[in-house]
């Protein structure tokens, strides 16, 4: 149907989209991959399910430490997802804009299709030890900051 | 049993059909290339009857077919025949927040939609109108795009009782997956 | 053949569709389909209509995977039919509250499925949501497992109490609270079987010599007074069916060679009428007799239905029959000859103005229904994926 | 599902059949009456082969056939079918030590033999070889006489699996049942 | 129409009933047969032979009540041909110790049947009793569900350990002892699914970005080390199934479109080969493709053998095939092509000498038997309780 879908486009010469440049950002783009290759596991809004891990309003925490930055890339949800690089970035971007709530700060560097390709070069092996492993080095960080400040 | 013979036979012929469909729908030159991959009975059905056009969005067909337009991945039994309807489970049942997203085209706004394909859960095989289309069905691993795998996951039974094809959104026009 | 015949109906259709693919000008000016929500779960009524009915699936082949489904008669389509199901794991047996809106099961798990600790379970299922609200798990467990019966799960005393029968083989029965829902007596019925409502608040039992025994209880379930009638039939020689029908307080038992019992259940204790013939002399000739499992049931009009065939012998009485015998029980006349399409096992009326008769066909394990009034037959339920619909109930309303 | 089908579309042939047999049977003026109790496909079987007489016990027939002598009063499947015997349970199962008890003619020696109707228990129902006679069977009020109920009691698990029909004594002459 | 070929058929038994009732003299001077004991069950061999195979029945109308048949091809009739079953609850998945003699389900339990508390068991089975001789809990229920797999439990290390495949949908595999019969570790396998036995003492998994990952595994079940591949498909593009063959340690991965993949498993990390065409230019012009879902098995030849299907398609890869073709591995060459008698579904390989082929004809859920070497049809296994038997392994023995 897919397939036969596809010619029906090209019959209609409906075939608009233009490739994925480098920095672009297309939220509707983004919104349409996560849910082609995530939504099916971490729900609409990105609240997770039972043993997958909630998104929404926590995703930014990652954020706050370079290995997590990496997590977030190397996950197996990600890493070994059907996108291509630069598209692949543009869902982590609209996740952490649209799910990440307070937990991502406004002035968040976005990926892009360059950084994301070398990481997911790398998945992870072992994901559940690690992502407590790197939020309690995250909390830690986190709290020692606070109290220089 | 009848059912049951008759579901399987159904459900190789179905294959059969589908193949030969496709044959004979190549001799005819091209003409019917992108209607091949509209659900046949419901068009026809559609055309029958003379139509107004409300400027409101239209499904056309019947959902407890398994031609209907939504079901174009699915692989199970059809909910809108146990007691649920198209998007939702039937009673006493639960649906599964994880599940595996498709997309099909709907022929009466020739609109390709992202289908949530969510199984409803904690009885047993409802048993009716098995419909198995596996279009874009790949196999487990690629999880993201598998209907062979219970996904009675995240419901408080892993008990598989029936699908539902649930309209989550408006796919983009790159003839993406 | 089937095969063949579906490349025909193919090429037809194929042929129209030509013409519906050109004809079809689909509207991409319409605004797009809304997103719908996740989750959602229908209901049911809490009262279910006349046409539907309970059809019980034993699943003889996988019984630990019993069903009881929800099925809507007067519609045309499977799709409409099916209200929804249950499941009854193990050989169980159903009940009805109408009051309550609720079904009662009695079901038999254990821990690893078809091993392991044997646990017995009454599952209280609310009839609007196919849920499950709440559960009775037996101490011991010894609830009677066999060929679905009516009264194996029984509720009395205006739904106040349920009455769920036992077999070890030693037979007795528990008695379950329906407002605290506990089990609050258990009371044996030694040489005697089933429960069929007696009086303000009792019940009667089957024996094996040929009585019925009546059981008077109190308020709280316990024990009264249990009384044993004179003998009324030989099991051995005239045996009498452990299916009945109820009409008006009255039980109509049939019995293997083709007489009925009527016994008077209002009183306290059960009171055992004059036999009388449910067929004739010249049918008695050719052997026509009573058969099948749920072989009985009766209408809101006097009336009581019967599975009957000719060329009965010993071991024809659980093989269902051709044909459905209407009776007006109290003028002891039959007023109709249902000719079913092939045989039926089988049989349920629904309650109400319309009497229907649902029958299970065991060639090919569909459900027939029939117009309890005209004799004519209406339609087929089937493809409903049903492996042994052995028992049908009518559903019950206010 | 053929094998359903075939089941159960048989197990009413069967009825059908059983009934005419007996029916034409007795226009054969009495002739058969002995007979008409005695399975006849094992018995005509046992004839087409010329017999020395081996001052042994005897029995004839096919025990996975339903229409062998000792099943007379038999409802369900058949152990023979399901990996084990006429008189023994399929590895795994367990044999119930309570059962119900019947009498069944012996076609070879002409003599009523007791018999006990013990389930297997312990895995699901084995599916095979489906059989329902139920000659003398009587409802479960007679739990004596009975095989509606489920035999599998005093198991370890109440799962009915097949039932076999063991030789536990010789009939008392009386014609009994 | 049966009916009444039928009835035919009892006339003519009729007649040589009344010349065997006139001829047959019984012979009551026998001595009556003797006392019979009760409780015996039977047992089978600790080894089975070549002809046994293990058939999978998921029944996919009652999954609760899942069997596996062991059924003895080379025996004419059902009641030959069945040896014994027991059960698996809710999709389960087995694999077999040649060494031990023993049979591994996982399979999952719920306290009350279809709800309640879900317990994941893997049920030792003993194969020469069959009966469960052991069990392991898992502490969390997450193992794999779904249409049944050969790789999803798989025993390794002259099967010390045994993996076992999990989907939460994070993926994981449990490694359990079996010597103790505890599970001794469990290794994530991000993105990447089943275990496929390698090398020594490990196994890959075939990942969804078209890699395959290995995993080595210390003698306790530690982890040693994870390797991924190089991307060597696309499983957008060009998917291969996650059903393999093993051929002297090569697994043979078709893809969907009929090319195959050789992977060297008998290292430490899997080595993928060179894709090779299963199918001729004509025969992909007409489209022929591999189909099904036990599509592949091999025997102890060097050939594996695989369910073909014309004019494949998207979505026509389940579905099976009307023809199995039979491959030199090593050659690269077809070697011969079985035209089923109607349609395959799964199918199986017989060790040994004389290789036989198991297909699953879905149109009527009975298995076929085909002669490996020259394609000849043999006989049918039906009749045997079936519903739907979707996986076929054969047996294995020393």
């Amino acid at each position: 149907m897919r397939k036969l879908g596809r010619w029906w486009l090209f019959a209609l010469g409906l075939l608009t989209v233009a490739p994925l440049g480098a920095e672009e950002f297309n939220a509707q783009r983004a919104r349409f991959n996560y849910q082609m290759s995530c939504q099916g596991c971490h729900a609409p809004d990105g609240v997770g399910a039972s043993t997958v891990p909630r998104m929404k309003d926590f995703v930014g925490t990652f954020l706050r430490s370079r290995a997590g930055r990496e997590f977030l890339v190397r996950v197996p949800g990600a890493a070994t997802s059907a996108l291509g690089d630069a598209e692949l970035a543009e869902v982590l971007n609209w996740i952490l804009l649209d799910f990440g709530g307070d937990s991502v700060k406004s002035d968040f560097r976005r990926y892009t299709g360059t950084e994301v390709g070398a990481l997911r070069k790398s998945p992870l092996f072992e994901v559940d030890r690690y992502r407590v492993q790197l939020l309690a080095e995250i909390a830690s960080n986190t709290m020692e900051n606070q109290s220089h400040d | 049993m009848n059912f049951l013979d008759d579901l399987f036979e159904r459900r190789s012929r179905q294959l059969a059909q589908r193949s030969s469909r496709r044959g004979v729908l190549k001799q005819l030159g091209g003409l019917l290339v992108g209607a091949a991959a509209v659900p046949l009975l419901p068009v026809a059905r559609a055309v029958a009857a003379p139509q107004a056009a409300p400027k409101a969005p239209k499904e056309m067909g019947d959902e407890s077919d398994c031609d209907y337009w939504r079901y174009c991945a699915i692989d199970g039994f059809l909910c809108s025949c146990c007691g649920g309807t198209k998007n939702s489970c039937p009673p006493g049942t639960e649906m599964s927040p994880i599940t595996w997203i498709g997309t099909c085209r709907n022929p009466a706004d020739g609109r390709n939609y992202v289908i949530s394909y969510n199984d409803c859960c904690g009885k047993s095989s409802c048993g009716i109108c098995l419909c198995q289309r596996d279009e874009g069905d790949r196999p487990p691993y690629r999880s993201d795009k598998t209907n062979d795998i219970n996904w009675c996951l995240g419901t408080a039974s892993a008990v598989y009782h029936c699908s539902t094809a649930i309209v989550v959104g408006v796919a983009l026009d790159k003839g993406a997956k | 053949m089937r095969r063949f015949k579906n490349r025909v109906s193919w090429a037809g259709l194929l042929a129209s569709t030509v013409l519906a693919a050109t004809a079809l000008a689909q509207d991409s000016s319409l605004p797009p389909l809304p997103i719908e929500a996740t989750g959602t779960v229908q209901s049911l009524p809490a009262k279910y209509p006349d046409e539907w009915f309970l059809v019980h699936d034993a699943s003889f082949f996988h019984m630990s995977d019993g069903k009881v489904y929800v099925i809507d008669t007067s519609a045309d389509t499977v799709a409409e039919q099916v209200k929804g199901m249950f499941n009854v794991v193990l050989m169980g047996n159903i009940g009805q509250s109408r009051r309550r809106g609720e079904i009662y099961a009695a079901e038999t798990f254990h821990s690893r499925g078809t091993r392991g600790t044997r646990m017995d379970v009454l599952t209280i299922w609310d009839m609007a949501s196919l849920a499950p609200k709440g559960e009775v798990v037996w101490p011991t467990p010894k609830r009677y497992m066999g060929m679905p019966q009516r009264f194996a799960v029984t509720p009395i005393d205006n739904d106040n109490l349920l009455l769920v029968v036992n077999f070890t083989p030693a037979t007795s029965v528990t008695i379950i609270d329906l407002d605290t829902r506990e089990i609050v007596n258990e009371v044996a019925t030694p040489g005697c079987l089933m429960a069929y409502p007696t009086g303000q608040r009792g019940f009667s039992s089957l024996c094996a010599d040929g009585r019925l025994m009546s059981t008077q209880l109190a308020r709280d379930g316990s024990l009264i007074k249990q009384t044993r009638s004179d003998v009324f039939f030989n099991s051995d020689d005239s045996p009498i069916f452990e299916h009945t029908a109820f009409i008006e307080g009255t039980a109509y038992f049939p019995s293997f060679s083709g007489e009925v019992y009527p016994v008077n259940m209002q009183g306290k204790v059960a009171q055992v009428g004059k036999p009388w013939d449910l067929v004739t002399k010249e049918e008695r000739a050719g052997n026509w007799r009573p058969g099948g499992i749920g072989l009985i049931d009766a209408d809101d009009h006097g009336h009581f239905y019967i599975l009957m065939h000719p060329d009965g012998a010993d071991g024809t009485q659980n093989g269902g029959g051709s044909e459905v015998w209407v009776f007006a029980a109290a003028k002891r006349e039959r007023v109709l000859k249902i000719q079913l399409q092939a045989w039926g096992l089988s049989l349920a009326v629904s309650r109400g103005k319309k009497p229907m008769v649902l029958v299970t066909n065991p060639t090919d394990m569909s459900l027939e229904l029939y117009d309890g009034t005209s004799g004519e037959y209406i339609r087929s339920v089937k493809d409903f994926g049903q492996e042994t619909p052995l028992m049908l109930h009518a559903s019950y309303q206010d």
